[in-house]
C-alpha cells in the first residue's frame, strides 16, 4: 500500500527557526528544532502551550499566518524535497496527496456547509482527473476504510449531522484519500471524549501499521503518547529538548523538563482514603433539568430534553464527591442546578438542610453564600474590566461587609491561594491562567461557602500547572471543612482528589462509590468502558493524597 | 392577514402603466414629445377634483379643460356669452332668460339641458364667496324647457353676469343634473369627470399626484368668435394635453432642457433668466395680474386682534424687501400699495402712503401705542413653499425688530391649512399670522376679493368683522356706474388701512416656459386651447 | 416546515399589529385634516360638516377599531383627496417602485459581494482601503447629491439618459432601461457600501475558520477556497442584511422618486404625507412594513437552504 | 504565548500558563487608533477642526447667520461675505459655520439619546425574560417602518423644530441599539465571570452596571458614531423633502434645501453645505470605522448592520 520508496525518513526536519514578528516576547517561535518521521513511523511531539509544537507543524505544511511568521532558517525535507523552498503551486500539489494534515477540532475544521462525501471528494477534484463516478466510489471506499458506518447514507450528510468522532473519522479520510507519506495529526482526540479518543487513536495507529504512514502527531496529552508514540520529541519554550524512542524515554527521561511532564500526569491509581463523616453539606433528591419544549406561543410544555434526570447526590464538609462524565452526560447542568445559575425543572435541592430548588431569586440570596462555583475556563470567568481586587470583595460586600474587612479577607485569601496580596490592584489579564484560577478559588473563599463547586476547573491548564492546582483545591477544602463537588471528564485526575465518585452518562447517575472501590471494581459496563479507555493507563506515579 | 390587493389587482395596475405608455407618446431619451400632445409641467398636482369643492387653482384649471361655462371673460376682462347664446334681461331688472346654443353635448353624449345649468348654478352658489352673494339676491334659479335658464332676483343687483361669468376660482363650471345634484359636502369622483369641455378626462390614465391625462373633445363645437382669455371659440389643435407632477424644481428645469416636456407653467422666477437662455426654450408671462402676497391677521384672537397691533406691523412692512426676498428677480416683481391689483380698474392710491413708505420708527410708536405687552405672536410659518418661506422670514425679522415677541411655528402647508381654522386662544393652538398668495384674478373687485369680506363667522379665516366695509361691499354691489364705484373701492382702502385685516406684501409674476415650437398660448389661466405644437 | 412557515406567519401578525397601533395613534394626535378638505375658503361650519362625514368627530379607538375591521377584510379605505381605494393607489403606483428596488437589489449585490470577497481577500492593502473608502463614501453622500450630479454628468452634459420619468418595460425595454440607470445608480451607492462592507466583514471572519485552513490543507486554489468555503459560510449574514436593509431602501426610494421623478409609491406617501390623506399614509406604511416583514420572513426561512445548520 | 501568536497556529491549543501580555489599556484606545489608523487620525483632526468652529462660531469672522439683507442676495465672495449670500441676503459663511452648531448638536443628540434610551430599554430586555418579546415585537414593528419615512410624517404632525427632528431621527434609531444592546447582553449573561457574580448574590441592577454594562459600551461608541453620521444624513433628507428644522435656523441641511432651487444660478450655496456634510459624515463614518476595528471587531456581525 505505501506510495514511499526506501527507507529514509518521509519527513526530515533540519534547524528549522521561524521567527515572531517584532515585538513579541521571544524572537523565534522555534528555534534549531530537528527530527525525523520514517515511514510508518509515529512521531509525538509533546510540550504545553508555547513550547512551538503547533508551529512546527504548520509549517511544514505551508499554513503559517501570512505575514506573522515565517521560516527563518533550515530545511524542512518531505521525501528530500524542502518544502520551505517550494512554489506556492508547488506547495498545493503537495497538500493532499504527499503530506496531509488534521485538526483538533474536527467540529470547526470541516466546512458546515458542505457534505461530508464532498468535502472529501473536495481532495480527489482538486488533485485527480477521474471521473465522478470513479471519486465517489474511492470516497466510498475510504469512508469505510474509515470505519464510518453506512457510508452511501452518510455521504450526503453535514458535519453537524455527526458525532464528534464520526467528524474526526471524515477529517482523516479527507487526509488519507490520495494515500500522503506523511499524516500531520494537530491534538486530533483533545476535543474529543475519552472512549472515542480511544477509537481515534486505534484508527490512526491502524493508518499507519496497514499504510507505513508516516505519523507527525501533536499533543500535550503524556497518556496519549505513552498510547501510541514509536517516537517523541519534548519541546519548550520553541526549542527540542529532549527526544528518543518512546519507550526510552519513559524509562529514562534524561532532561528534568521531561520528568516533570511525566511526573505530573497524574496516575489513574487512586489512593486510599479514609470515608467522610462531615454533616451533609448539600443533597439533591431526584433532581431534573430539561430544556426546550416551549410551544410556539412561547409557554413551557412537558421539556424534550432531559439533561439530569432523578440525580441524588449527598455530599459532606470535608469530602470531595468526584462527578465523571463525557461531554453531555449532565455533570454541569446538575453543578449549575446547585448554584441555581438554572432552574431545576423538578427534584430538590437542600442546602443546610433547607430546599432551596424553587426558592425565588430574593430568597435565595442568603443561600447563595453558601453554595460556591469555580469555573473551566480561567480567561473568561474574571472580569476583564475589574481589578482582581474587586471581582475578589464584590461578593462579601454584596452581603454587607464593610470595604476595609472585605480588603483585609481579599488580602488574607490571596496568601493563601499562592499570590501577593498586592495582586489585589491588578487586572485579570495580567496573570497566567493558573494564576487566575487561583483568584477564582479566593473569590469563591471570599463567601465563606459550606460547598466549593469546581467545574472542569482544571482541565484547560497545562499538565504541571494542573497539579498545583489540584493541591491548593485539595488543600482549602481541608483547611476550611468544605463539600468539594468536583466535575470532571479526566479520570486520572478523579481518582487522585475524589473520594467518591459519581459516574454519569446521558442525564443519569450509573455508578457511585469510594475511589478505590470503584477504581478496582468497577460495577457498571460503562465505568468499565471509560476506564478502558484512558489513555497510557499505566502511566504515572500515584500522587500521595495524604 | 390578506389585503384585498389580489395578484389580479397588480396584474391590472401592471397593465394600467403598460397602457400609460402605449398612448402615443412613450418617453424616451431626451426625445421630444411626439407632436399633438402638449406635456406639461403643472404648478401643483392635481388630487380633489371637484371644482365647486375647493378654490385651489390647479383644480379650477382642470376645470377649464373639461368644463365649459356659460360666460366667460375676456382679455379685457369684459363678460361674454360662452355656452349662452344670449340673456334677456328684464326691465325690472329681476329676471334674466340665459338660452342656451345649439349642439351642446357631454361627454357622455347626452345634450346640455338649461335644468342642468341652473342646478351646476345652485351648486356653485352654496359655496363661492361671489355665488353666495349673488343667491342672497336670488328669487329662483330654475329652466323653461331645454334651453333656457331663468333666474329671478328678489332685487336687482348689478353683478349677475359678473358672477356666473366669473373668471377664477370657484368658477361656475357647468354639470349634468347627476353630478350638479351632489351635496357641496361630498365631491366629485374621478368617475365623474364628465364635462361639455374642450378636453376629455382619461380616467383610466389618473395618477394622482403623478399625472393627468387629457385627450381632445372630437364633438366640441366651438364658439366663431376668436379665442380671448376664457371667452371666444376654443379651438383644439392639440390630441391632448398630459399633466406630469415633478416634485422637484431642478429636474423641472432639467426636462424642459431636454424636450421632456413642452410647457412648465410657473418657473420659479430667479430661474426665469437661465430658462430663458437654453436654447428652444421661450419664457413669458401670461398673466399681467399676476399674484399678490398677503399675510392674513387673526382679528379675533391675541395680540392681533388688537388693529393698533396690526397697523403697526403693516406700517413696519418693507415690499421692496419683501418682494427681493420672495421672488427675487426685479422682472417679476412690482411694488403695489393698493389693496387691488395695480393696473385693474380700481385700483388706486387712497392712503397708499401709509404702506408705501414703511416706517420703522412709527411702526415702533404705533405698537406702543396699541398697548401691546409682550404677549407671544404666533405666526404659522409655511416651510414647503417657497414664495412663502422667504415671505415670512422677512416679516418675522421686521416684527422682531419692531420688538414684537415672535413665536414663528415652522409646519407644512397642510398643517397650516389645519391650524388656521382654528379659532382658539393662542394658548390653546391658536394664531395670529400666517402668509399666502390671491392670483389677481381673485382680487379685482371688492366683492370677488373673498379676502375682503369682514363679515365675521363667513368671512375668509382670520374672521374678520367690519360692518363699514360690509357695507361699502353691498353699496358696491349694487352701484349703477363704474364711477360710483371707482369711488366706493377707494373708501374701501382708506376703511381698510385702518382696520388691517391683513397685509398686502407686493404683486409678483410666475412666467411659463415653453418650448419654441409651442405657439397660441392665451394669457392666464392656462387654457390649453389654441395652442399649436409643430 | 410547513407547520413553520405558519407559525412564522403568525408571528409577523403582533409585529403588524405594533406598526398599525404606532401609525394611526401618531397621525391622530395631530388632529385632523378636515381643514385641508374643506379647501381655502371653508367657513367653521363648512370644515365641521367635513369633519362629521368622514368620522373625524368620533373618538379614536373607534376610529382604530373601524379601521383595523376594513383593513382585515382587505379595505384599506379610500383616499380622502381623490376617493380612490387606497388599494388601487398601490397596484397603480407598485410596478415603478418594485422594479427600482430590483434594478437595485440585484446591481448591488453584483458589484458589493464581488468587492467584499475581493477586499476580505487582500484585507489590509490598497484593494481593501479603496473598497472600503469607497464604501464609507456610499454612507456619507447624501442621496439626492448623488442623484444630481448622475444627472448633471449623464442627462445633461453627455446628453445619453433621460433626466426623468418611467416607461414600463413591458412597454418599451429599452426606453424602460434607459430611464432605470441612472435611478438605479444612485440609489445603488449606499446600498453596495452596506453589502460591502458586511461582505468584507464576514467573509474576513469566515477566512478565520478552520475549515478554511482546512482547505488549504487539501491544496485548495485560493479562488475557490474564497467563493466556496469562505463567501458559501458567510452567506447567511450577508443576506440578513440585504433584508434589513429593505427598510433603508424604501427611504431612499422615497429621494430617489423625487429627484427622478419616478410615479412610485415612495412619491405616493410623501405626497400623501404632505396633504395628510390619512388613509393612503396608514395604508402605505403598513404595505411597506407587511413587505419589509414577509421578505425578511422569506429570508429567515431560506437562512436552511444557505445553511444546513438551521432547522427550524 | 503572544496576543500575536493567538490569533494564528497556536490559537487552537488550551491556552497556556505563561503570563499573557496585556491588551492596551482602555485609556490608550483613543490614542492608539489614531496612531495605527492615520486615515481615522485625519479625520479625527477634521471632526475637531468643525467642532471648533461650532463651538467658536461667534469668533470666526462670522456675522449674524439670520440676519436678513434682501437687497444684497446671492452675491458671489467678497471681503465682507467670504462666501458670498444667499437667496435672502445672508452670509453664507456664518451660517456655514453656525450650521455646524446645528448638524453636530443633531448629530451628537440623536446618537446620546438613541443610546441611553437604547441602552436602558436593551439592557432589561436582555435580562429581564418576560419582558424581552414584548419589547422586541415593538422593536421589530418599528424596524418594519422605514426610518425616514416615521421621521417625515413624525415631524409632520408635531412641526418643524430643531427638537421633533432630533426625536423624529431618533425613534427609527432606538431599536437597532436595542437589538446591539440584547445581543450584547444575551451572551455577555452566559459568561462565567457573569455566572460568577451572580452566584455571590450580584443583585441585577449592580449586575448590570458593573458587568453587562461595560461591555455595551464599546460597540455603542461604535454604533453611536454610526449613528451621529446617520443622524446628520438624515437631517438633510428631512430638510430636502421639506420637513426638516425650521427654515430660520442655519442648518447644513435647511442650506441645502434651500441651494438646490436655485442651483443653477448659485451652484455654490449648495455645494458648501453639500461638501461639508458629506466631509463630515465621512469623517465621523471612518473615525467609527476605525474604531470599530480597534474596540469591537465582531460589531458588523452581531448587528447584522452597519
Amino acid at each position: 500500500m505505501t506510495t514511499h520508496q526506501g527507507d529514509g525518513p518521509v519527513l526530515s526536519i533540519r534547524d528549522l527557526a521561524v521567527a515572531l514578528p517584532a515585538g513579541a516576547d521571544r524572537r523565534y517561535a522555534v528555534e534549531g528544532v530537528s527530527f525525523d518521521v520514517g515511514p510508518g513511523e509515529i512521531v509525538c511531539v509533546v510540550g504545553e502551550s508555547g513550547s512551538g509544537k503547533s508551529v512546527t507543524a504548520f509549517s511544514v505544511m505551508g499554513l503559517l499566518a501570512k505575514g506573522e511568521l515565517h521560516a527563518e532558517r533550515g530545511q524542512i525535507l518531505l521525501e528530500g524535497e524542502d518544502v520551505l523552498k517550494a512554489t506556492p503551486e508547488r506547495l498545493r500539489d503537495l497538500r493532499g496527496t504527499r503530506m496531509a494534515m488534521i485538526f483538533q477540532e474536527p467540529a470547526t475544521a470541516l466546512n458546515p456547509v458542505m457534505t461530508i462525501g464532498d468535502q472529501i471528494d473536495e481532495v480527489l477534484q482538486i488533485h485527480t482527473k477521474l471521473s465522478p463516478a470513479e471519486r465517489r466510489e474511492k470516497v466510498i471506499a475510504i469512508m469505510e476504510a474509515m470505519h464510518l458506518p453506512d457510508p452511501q447514507a452518510l455521504y450526503d450528510r453535514y458535519p453537524h449531522q455527526l458525532s464528534g468522532g464520526q467528524r474526526q473519522r471524515v477529517m482523516i479520510a479527507a487526509a488519507m484519500v490520495l494515500d500522503p507519506v506523511i499524516l500531520i495529526a494537530d491534538e486530533p482526540t483533545t476535543a474529543l471524549d475519552v472512549t472515542t479518543q480511544a477509537q481515534i487513536l486505534q484508527l490512526i495507529k491502524e493508518m499507519q501499521e496497514r499504510r507505513r504512514t508516516g505519523v507527525l502527531f501533536i499533543t500535550h496529552d503524556f497518556g496519549v503518547v505513552a498510547e501510541i508514540a514509536d517516537k517523541v520529541v519534548v519541546m519548550r519554550y520553541g526549542k527540542v529538548v529532549e527526544q528518543g524512542p518512546a519507550a526510552e524515554i519513559f524509562a529514562n527521561p534524561k532532561v528534568a523538563y521531561t520528568r516533570m511532564l511525566i511526573a505530573s500526569v497524574p496516575s489513574l491509581e487512586p489512593p486510599t482514603r479514609t470515608a467522610a463523616s462531615g454533616e451533609v453539606a448539600v443533597r439533591t433528591r431526584d433532581l431534573v433539568k430539561g430544556y426546550g419544549g416551549k410551544s410556539w406561543l412561547g409557554r413551557a410544555t412537558q421539556p424534550s430534553v432531559l439533561a439530569a434526570k432523578d440525580v441524588n447526590l449527598v455530599v459532606r464538609r470535608g469530602e470531595t464527591l468526584g462527578v465523571v462524565g463525557e461531554s453531555g452526560s449532565g455533570k454541569s447542568t446538575v453543578a449549575r442546578c446547585i448554584v441555581r445559575l438554572v432552574d431545576p425543572t423538578s427534584g430538590a435541592i437542600e442546602i443546610a438542610g433547607v430546599d432551596i430548588a424553587g426558592l425565588s431569586t430574593r430568597a435565595l440570596t442568603p443561600y447563595r453564600r453558601r453554595v460556591q462555583m469555580v469555573f473551566q475556563d480561567p480567561y473568561r470567568s474574571l472580569n476583564p474590566r475589574r481589578t482582581v481586587g474587586a471581582s475578589v470583595m464584590e461578593g462579601p460586600m454584596n452581603f454587607g461587609l464593610p470595604r476595609e474587612e472585605a480588603l483585609a479577607r481579599a488580602r488574607r485569601l490571596m496568601s493563601l491561594v499562592g499570590l501577593s496580596p498586592d495582586a489585589l490592584d491588578r487586572y485579570p489579564h495580567q496573570f497566567s491562567g493558573g494564576q487566575r484560577q487561583r483568584i477564582a478559588i479566593a473569590r469563591a473563599l471570599a463567601m465563606e461557602p459550606d460547598v466549593l463547586i469546581a467545574d472542569e476547573a482544571v482541565s484547560a491548564l497545562d499538565v504541571s500547572v494542573q497539579k498545583q492546582v489540584l493541591e491548593l483545591l485539595d488543600q482549602v477544602k481541608r483547611e476550611f471543612d468544605l463539600a468539594l463537588l468536583f466535575i470532571t471528564h479526566d479520570l486520572r485526575v478523579a481518582a487522585q482528589i475524589c473520594d467518591r465518585i459519581a459516574v454519569m452518562r446521558r442525564g443519569e447517575v450509573v455508578e457511585e462509590g469510594p475511589t478505590r472501590e470503584l477504581f478496582l471494581d468497577p460495577k457498571h459496563e460503562y465505568t468499565r468502558t471509560l476506564l478502558a479507555a484512558a489513555p497510557g493507563r499505566h502511566l504515572g506515579p500515584a500522587v500521595a493524597a495524604e | 392577514m390578506t389585503f384585498k390587493l389580489t395578484r389580479r389587482d397588480l396584474l391590472a395596475g401592471a397593465a394600467a402603466t403598460a397602457g400609460m405608455s402605449a398612448l402615443p407618446f412613450g418617453m424616451g431619451r431626451a426625445r421630444a414629445a411626439p407632436s399633438g400632445v402638449l406635456r406639461v409641467i403643472p404648478h401643483a398636482s392635481l388630487t380633489i377634483l371637484d371644482p365647486v369643492a375647493t378654490t385651489g387653482y390647479i383644480v379650477r384649471n382642470h376645470g377649464y379643460l373639461i368644463y365649459d361655462t356659460l360666460f366667460a371673460q375676456d382679455a379685457n376682462l369684459e363678460v361674454k356669452p360662452q355656452m349662452a347664446s344670449g340673456v334677456e334681461i328684464s326691465d325690472d331688472k329681476l329676471t334674466y332668460r340665459i338660452s342656451l346654443r345649439d349642439g351642446l353635448a357631454w361627454h357622455d353624449g347626452s345634450p346640455v339641458t338649461a335644468e342642468d345649468c341652473a342646478l351646476s348654478l345652485i351648486r356653485w352658489g352654496q359655496v363661492d364667496g361671489m355665488g353666495r352673494r349673488l343667491f342672497s339676491y336670488m328669487e329662483s334659479c330654475t329652466h323653461d324647457g331645454t334651453d333656457t335658464i331663468v333666474l329671478k332676483l328678489s332685487r336687482p343687483y348689478g353683478l349677475v353676469l359678473q358672477s356666473i361669468g366669473k373668471l377664477s376660482t370657484n368658477v361656475p363650471f357647468m354639470m349634468p343634473k347627476r353630478m350638479a345634484e351632489k351635496p357641496t359636502s361630498e365631491r366629485l369622483t374621478a368617475e365623474e369627470q364628465v364635462g361639455s369641455g374642450p378636453f376629455r378626462f382619461v380616467g383610466s390614465e389618473f395618477r394622482p399626484g403623478a399625472r393627468v391625462v387629457y385627450e381632445r373633445n372630437p364633438d366640441y363645437v366651438p364658439r366663431d368668435e376668436p379665442a380671448s382669455n376664457a371667452a371666444g371659440g376654443k379651438v383644439v389643435h392639440l390630441e391632448g394635453v398630459e399633466w406630469i407632477n415633478f416634485p422637484d424644481p431642478n429636474t423641472q428645469l432639467n426636462a424642459l432642457m431636454t424636450g421632456e416636456v413642452d410647457y412648465w407653467e410657473q418657473v420659479p422666477a430667479d430661474l426665469a433668466p437661465i430658462v430663458a437662455g437654453m436654447p428652444g426654450v421661450k419664457v413669458e408671462n401670461f398673466n399681467p395680474l399676476g399674484n399678490m402676497g398677503m399675510a392674513r391677521f387673526n382679528s379675533l384672537v391675541g395680540a392681533s386682534a388688537n388693529p393698533g397691533v396690526r397697523k403697526a406691523i403693516v406700517r413696519a412692512l418693507d415690499q421692496t424687501a419683501l418682494l427681493q426676498a420672495a421672488v427675487g428677480s426685479p422682472e417679476y416683481y412690482k411694488e403695489c400699495f393698493s389693496v387691488f391689483p395695480c393696473e385693474t380698474t380700481f385700483a388706486n392710491d387712497a392712503d397708499a402712503g401709509f404702506i408705501q413708505e414703511p416706517d420703522l420708527e412709527e411702526a415702533k410708536k404705533l405698537l406702543a401705542e396699541s398697548g401691546y405687552n409682550g404677549e407671544p405672536f404666533v405666526v404659522l410659518a409655511t416651510t414647503d413653499i417657497p414664495v412663502q418661506t422667504n415671505y415670512i422670514q422677512v416679516i418675522v425679522d421686521t416684527m422682531r425688530r419692531m420688538g414684537i415677541n415672535v413665536d414663528a411655528q415652522a409646519m407644512d402647508w397642510a398643517t397650516v391649512l389645519q391650524r388656521r381654522a382654528s379659532k382658539n386662544p393662542i394658548e390653546d393652538g391658536g394664531w395670529n399670522m400666517f402668509v399666502t398668495w390671491w392670483e389677481g384674478a381673485d382680487l379685482l373687485d371688492p366683492v370677488v376679493q373673498f379676502a375682503m369680506s369682514a363679515a365675521g363667522d363667513t368671512a375668509w379665516v382670520g374672521w374678520a368683522q367690519d360692518d363699514v366695509i360690509e357695507g361699502l361691499r353691498t353699496e358696491f354691489a349694487e352701484a349703477g356706474s363704474i364711477d360710483d364705484q371707482k369711488e366706493i373701492a377707494r373708501k374701501i382702502q382708506s376703511r381698510f388701512f385702518e382696520q388691517n385685516f391683513h397685509a398686502v406684501l407686493g404683486q409678483f409674476f410666475t412666467p411659463t416656459g415653453y418650448r419654441d415650437n409651442v405657439s397660441g398660448i392665451l394669457e392666464a389661466p392656462p387654457f390649453f386651447w389654441n395652442i399649436q405644437k409643430s | 416546515m410547513p407547520l413553520l412557515v405558519l407559525q412564522r406567519l403568525v408571528s409577523t401578525i403582533p409585529v403588524l399589529l405594533v406598526v398599525a397601533v404606532i401609525v394611526f395613534l401618531m397621525l391622530r394626535i395631530s388632529g385632523d385634516p378636515a381643514a385641508i378638505l374643506a379647501g381655502d375658503t371653508a367657513t367653521s361650519a363648512q370644515i365641521e360638516a367635513v369633519r362629521q362625514a368622514f368620522g373625524f368627530d368620533r373618538p379614536i379607538w373607534e376610529q382604530f377599531l373601524g379601521w383595523i375591521v376594513q383593513v382585515l377584510q382587505g379595505d384599506l379605505g379610500e383616499s380622502l383627496f381623490t376617493g380612490l381605494p387606497v388599494t388601487t393607489l398601490i397596484a397603480q403606483r407598485i410596478e415603478p417602485t418594485l422594479m427600482l428596488a430590483l434594478t437595485t437589489i440585484v446591481f448591488s449585490v453584483l458589484v458589493a459581494v464581488p468587492l467584499g470577497v475581493l477586499a476580505a481577500w487582500r484585507s489590509g492593502t490598497w484593494i481593501d482601503r479603496a473598497v472600503m473608502v469607497f464604501a464609507v463614501l456610499g454612507f456619507s453622500v447624501p442621496v439626492f447629491v448623488l442623484g444630481y450630479g448622475f444627472m448633471y454628468v449623464f442627462s445633461i452634459e453627455l446628453r445619453l439618459l433621460p433626466v426623468q420619468g418611467y416607461t414600463s418595460p413591458f412597454v418599451d425595454p429599452v426606453a424602460f432601461a434607459q430611464g432605470i440607470i441612472l435611478p438605479t445608480l444612485t440609489l445603488s451607492c449606499i446600498y453596495i457600501a452596506l453589502i460591502a462592507r458586511i461582505t468584507r466583514a464576514s467573509v474576513l471572519e469566515t477566512l478565520n475558520e478552520d475549515y478554511i485552513r482546512t482547505a488549504r490543507a487539501k491544496g485548495q486554489v485560493e479562488r475557490t477556497v474564497l467563493f466556496r468555503h469562505a463567501l458559501r459560510n458567510a452567506a447567511v449574514p450577508i443576506v440578513t442584511v440585504i433584508g434589513l436593509g429593505v427598510a433603508l431602501l424604501i427611504g431612499g426610494v422615497v429621494v430617489t422618486e423625487s429627484v427622478f421623478n419616478i410615479p412610485g409609491l415612495g412619491r405616493l406617501v410623501v405626497d400623501a404625507i404632505t396633504r395628510r390623506d390619512y388613509p393612503i399614509i396608514q395604508g402605505l406604511i403598513l404595505f411597506f412594513a407587511l413587505i419589509y416583514v414577509v421578505l425578511n420572513l422569506i429570508i429567515d426561512l431560506a437562512y436552511t437552504l444557505l445553511d444546513p445548520r438551521i432547522r427550524y | 504565548m503572544t496576543a500575536v501568536v493567538d490569533k494564528t497556529a497556536e490559537g487552537a491549543i488550551p491556552p497556556g500558563d505563561e503570563p499573557t501580555p496585556a491588551p492596551a489599556a482602555p485609556a490608550s484606545h483613543l490614542a492608539g487608533t489614531l496612531r495605527r489608523y492615520p486615515l481615522a487620525a485625519f479625520a479625527a483632526l477634521v471632526l475637531a477642526l468643525i467642532a471648533f468652529g461650532a463651538v467658536f462660531a461667534p469668533l470666526v469672522g462670522t456675522t449674524d447667520p439670520t440676519a436678513l439683507n434682501p437687497a444684497a442676495r446671492l452675491q458671489g465672495a467678497s471681503a465682507t461675505h467670504w462666501l458670498g449670500t444667499d437667496h435672502l441676503g445672508r452670509d453664507v459663511w456664518s451660517r456655514l459655520v453656525y450650521g455646524a452648531r446645528v448638524s453636530v448638536v443633531v448629530g451628537l443628540a440623536v446618537a446620546a439619546l438613541a443610546v441611553v434610551v437604547g441602552l436602558v430599554i436593551g439592557l432589561f430586555t436582555g435580562f429581564i425574560r418576560w419582558l424581552d418579546p414584548i419589547v422586541m415585537r415593538v422593536m421589530d414593528g418599528l424596524m418594519a417602518i422605514p426610518g425616514i419615512l416615521l421621521a417625515i410624517a413624525l415631524v409632520s404632525v408635531s412641526g418643524a423644530s430643531i427638537v421633533t427632528v432630533i426625536a423624529a431621527i431618533v425613534v427609527p434609531e432606538v431599536p437597532r441599539v436595542v437589538r446591539l444592546v440584547r445581543s450584547v447582553v444575551l451572551s455577555v449573561r452566559e459568561e462565567p465571570y457573569v455566572e460568577a457574580a451572580v452566584s455571590v448574590g450580584t443583585p441585577l441592577p449592580k449586575l448590570l452596571w458593573r458587568h453587562v454594562l461595560p461591555n455595551c459600551v464599546p460597540p455603542l461608541i461604535v454604533q453611536a458614531t454610526y449613528v451621529a453620521a446617520s443622524a446628520m444624513l438624515t437631517e438633510a433628507i428631512l430638510s430636502f423633502l421639506g420637513a426638516g428644522t425650521p427654515p430660520i435656523v442655519p442648518s447644513w441641511g435647511n442650506m441645502v434645501a434651500e441651494g438646490r432651487l436655485l442651483f443653477q444660478i448659485a451652484p455654490m450655496n449648495l455645494l458648501y453645505p453639500g461638501i461639508a456634510l458629506a466631509i463630515t459624515i465621512l469623517a465621523v463614518n471612518i473615525l467609527g470605522d476605525a474604531l470599530r476595528d480597534r474596540l469591537d471587531p465582531k460589531l458588523a456581525k452581531r448587528v447584522g448592520q452597519r
